[in-house]
């Protein structure tokens, strides 16, 4: 009966939320921070809505100075609206399921729009945090984070990235998480495990979602073990699982 | 068919339930909720990306993923769908991928039947290369399947759901209603064709905003030649406004879909328009 | 068909040519213009109002309003369109009431079918009652009546316009073509419904951006089913980005009608985009 | 022949203009005076296009000061656009036929959103100008309009403009023209029809327009000699046109 979702009715809440401030991460990336928090664990994240899109839009959650925290990359009228918006925002969570890495301090590579959600898990898990990003960081949201956080790398431009992935692969961590683009993690995915296959890498998967809670079945992803869907199975996945079906 | 409210939640992006999750989804503005379509046999769907929304449209390519008619027996034996059965009507949608599947699914069902207010038979899904939709490019048989689901499942109210494609919809409606049918649902998405901005080919059906003037009058044409069927509107219903407009062009209950794709919350305005209407216009 | 630019003019909304008014109307990228529908006797059209404007949409029910067959020929031999003739390659729209019209009109075209660059019949206006897209309800008949307008018509370039409803498109295309025709314009509106400020209903056709999902697809499936046949594509064109993604998903040509209502000087970006991508993709 | 249009290409030019003044006439209903003028007659119209809708919307040409002026009432999207837009606004003209009353001397009735044409007929045809609102006119316009001409009078509300319709006819207009909403309109020449045979009343209809220059035949309003389009045939209709046919 696998295919069936087990509802537990209840489960999943709604918050109307302010927010306190809006930082520049780089360009077209912000790092929103709520006046609230909302009860949820690393990995999770929550359907955001907004005024001027037919869905909500799914975004991972992090905590910043006990409060909620998402990072927003620009990328439509959804992403815009996010972060230019004076309104309370309205979001369900929490919603996938958390991260739990096989043991602590492992490396968390993130691009500019998963920070939030790079920082928390780095916390939770004792682990280093890398930000990979295509243009530079603000220097003074950079410092922000290094006050937060020691551990914390930050590599710009696609070969400075490339070179990273072969040090972290030497570095011999038990694990690797990664999230960004389709694109980033299948670059770094591939790339850890050309040089080592002992290394554990997650994924953080991206897939267009209607509904977040696992009711509509648009965000399938193919895996080894066939379709999942990555509201319900993830948001993150095992890089074997995906990966290897290609 | 008498419901609390004649607010219906559609097939599909309401799955088999889920938004029941949330905290405070609003069960009590809810008529009836219809279960996302069961086929005979088990599908995994279609391979992703599956769905895009932009200007107006939601797009989506599913495919009908679901587990099949039998493990979904076998969930409804153990018990797993009670909850839902308390906090509401619930409305059984079929499919097939034949006219002997379709057959099949409805002599599967029987037994059960009396557990659900209606049961809707999807003849119009534009995302499987069988049934859905294209059962009814063969017109003759199309009839014969459904005068042999009404032979089977004699005292059931029986629901068709049609699309605006591969006919005119108020003539489909007139053959559900000649095969002793109780009702239709329309129209289910369009087939559509949208580009994201990746450049990627959406090819699937659309839903959303853009629908309500095309089901309108898919309503109201349907109506007009079919006096005597129960009709449930299914296309573009976001507001009270535009629930109240189907009700005028002839609608006896409307249903929303991708809306809570937006907001749940919105059903309530929508329940509360509508029983203000009724109110009014009885 | 050798067209100077694959950009022409939708048969209705620009009418017999009377955007040529304009001082600066983009005559010189026009590929063709299609004439307004003419049917074999006058049409009064329907009662107003018969348009409205919203949310992305046009809808119309102007009832195909024109001057019929005879005046419209004794018009074209004095010479009053010889200058549209001048301006840019001219396509002729038909339309009756029924097989025997559809029949006869095409005789009474036949002697002056040289002077257009092909003929277009409009199979799929939803706003007259006989005629237009209730002459494909009778299938056998509507076959008929293609191979009978070939024999007619035996050297012309035939265009059959469809639409989406009534069938499937691209089956209707196979038929089309079948029957020994050139080309297909796909789509024509779509069935709407909706209420103006007023509260008033207006039973119409759909145009404007928001077909442009609906009209690719269309394009899509006419294309994959019919690799032979020459598509214009029709419905919800307003940019140089939707006519290459008509392109891309298999059209010959695209089509404008509703753009003219909100600026002409548009057909010329379009125009620029698509000598560009032909440019580049040949 | 009848039934189609002579088209004599060229006729009709496009004009970019700016707005220089926007006065409030009275609720939602602005003078809008542009930099430019162009080419037109008392009577005549043009397709104002704007950024946010899908056709270009019909509105009478004035004159103020000599420069271009149209009164816009804000019932939608392209008439708000019109309003507030700071962009040049683009126009084609002249569309319809010029207004040729029988003799001079007669009286103008308007609504506020017909005020800048009834100002030009008033001046052109040597005319008493009635504006009719519903609600007060903002007394510095009407300041304004009447230094610029006398025999203005304004009425407001209901009761006295079906007053002063029973005035107007008595005083023995040779004709009257009348442009406002359908409504008024059809309230106007019912009263005046009721008292008096004689005048000759004239109405600007109003269609929804998609082309305004008779290629789309959708201006079309039922008349005694059957369907006319308001965009070639009209916009001004003698009144008996229009209202026996009822
Ligand atoms: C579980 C999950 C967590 C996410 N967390 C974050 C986050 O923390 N920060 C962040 O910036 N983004 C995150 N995203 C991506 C984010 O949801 C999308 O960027 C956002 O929905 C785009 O909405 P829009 O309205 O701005 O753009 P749209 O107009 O919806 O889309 C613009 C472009 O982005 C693409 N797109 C839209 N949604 C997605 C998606 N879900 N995955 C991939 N491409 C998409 C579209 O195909 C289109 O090309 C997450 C996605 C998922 C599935
Ligand atoms: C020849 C002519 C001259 C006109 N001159 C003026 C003028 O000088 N000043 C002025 O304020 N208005 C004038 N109008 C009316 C004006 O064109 C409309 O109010 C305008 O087009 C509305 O556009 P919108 O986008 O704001 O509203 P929309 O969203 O288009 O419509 C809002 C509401 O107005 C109604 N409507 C829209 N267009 C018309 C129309 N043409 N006739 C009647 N109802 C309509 C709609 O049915 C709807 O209920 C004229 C109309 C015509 C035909
Ligand atoms: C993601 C998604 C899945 C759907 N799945 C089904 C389905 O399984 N069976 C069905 O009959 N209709 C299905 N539909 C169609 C809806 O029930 C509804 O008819 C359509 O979306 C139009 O209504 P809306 O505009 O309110 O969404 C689906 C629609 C969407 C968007
Ligand atoms: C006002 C109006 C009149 C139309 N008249 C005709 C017609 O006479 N014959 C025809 O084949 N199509 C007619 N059409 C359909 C158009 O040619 C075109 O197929 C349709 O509007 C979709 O394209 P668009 O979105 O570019 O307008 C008409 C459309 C409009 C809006
Ligand atoms: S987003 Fe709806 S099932 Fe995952
Ligand atoms: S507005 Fe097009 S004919 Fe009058």
């Amino acid at each position: 009966m696998a295919s069936f979702l087990k509802i537990e009715p209840g489960k999943i809440k709604r918050y109307f939320l302010s927010k306190t401030r809006v930082f520049e991460i780089t360009t077209d990336t912000f790092f929103v921070v709520f006046e609230e928090t909302v009860d949820f664990k690393p990995g999770q994240f929550a359907m955001v809505g907004t005024e001027t899109t037919l869905t909500r839009k799914p975004f991972t959650l992090g905590l910043w100075d006990g409060r909620l925290a998402i990072s927003v990359k620009v990328v439509g009228e959804g992403s815009r609206y996010i972060v230019e918006t004076d309104k309370p925002i309205e979001i369900i969570a929490p919603l996938g399921n958390p991260f739990r890495p096989p043991e602590t301090k492992g490396a968390v590579l993130v691009a500019p729009s998963c920070v939030a959600e790079g920082i928390h898990l780095a916390e939770t898990f004792d682990a280093d945090l890398y930000i990979c990003s295509k243009t530079p960081l603000n220097a003074e949201f950079l410092a922000m984070v290094t006050a937060e956080l020691d551990r914390v790398k930050c590599v710009v431009g696609d070969e400075a990235f490339i070179r990273l992935l072969d040090e972290i692969t030497e570095k011999g961590y038990p694990w690797i998480f990664v999230s960004g683009s389709k694109k980033m993690e299948e670059i770094a995915y591939k790339r850890i495990r050309s040089k080592s296959k002992e290394i554990e890498v997650y994924l953080s998967l991206n897939e267009y979602m209607g509904c977040g809670i696992g009711a509509c079945k648009s965000c399938a992803v193919e895996t080894v073990d066939g379709i999942k869907h990555v509201c319900t199975d993830g948001p993150v996945f095992r890089g074997d699982a995906v990966w290897t079906t290609q | 068919m008498e419901l609390s409210v004649p607010v219906i939640i559609a097939s599909g992006p309401a799955g088999f339930g889920e938004y029941g999750k949330l905290e405070d989804f609003p069960w009590q503005d809810v008529g009836a909720f219809t279960l996302k379509t069961v086929t005979f046999k088990k599908k995994e769907g279609n391979k992703p990306p599956r769905m895009y929304a932009k200007d107006g449209y939601v797009i989506n390519r599913i495919g009908l993923e679901n587990p099949g008619i039998h493990e979904f027996l076998e969930v409804l034996q153990a018990g797993e769908f009670d909850w839902l059965f308390e906090k509401t009507s619930v409305i059984l949608s079929l499919g097939g991928d034949s006219f002997e599947e379709y057959v099949e699914i409805s002599k599967l069902i029987k037994p059960y039947a009396n557990r659900f207010k209606a049961i809707e038979y999807n003849f119009s899904c534009p995302n499987v290369k069988h049934g859905g939709l294209s059962i009814i490019a063969n017109k003759d048989e199309w009839i014969k399947l459904l005068y042999e689901i009404r032979t089977v499942l004699d005292e059931e109210f029986l629901i068709a759901k049609l699309g605006i494609e591969g006919g005119f919809v108020e003539h489909q409606a007139k053959i559900v209603s000649e095969a002793g049918w109780d009702g239709v649902t329309v129209i289910n998405t369009v087939r559509g064709l949208m580009f994201n901005d990746e450049g990627e080919m959406i090819v699937g059906g659309l839903s959303g905003p853009n629908l309500l003037p095309i089901a309108l009058r898919a309503v109201f044409e349907v109506r007009k030649m079919n006096p005597e069927l129960y009709i449930i509107a299914s296309g573009g219903i976001y507001t009270g406004d535009d629930a109240i407009k189907m009700l005028k062009v002839g609608a006896d209950a409307v249903s929303v879909g991708s809306l809570l794709f937006k907001n749940e919350k919105m059903i309530s305005q929508i329940a509360n328009r509508v029983r203000e209407y009724l109110g009014n216009s009885n």
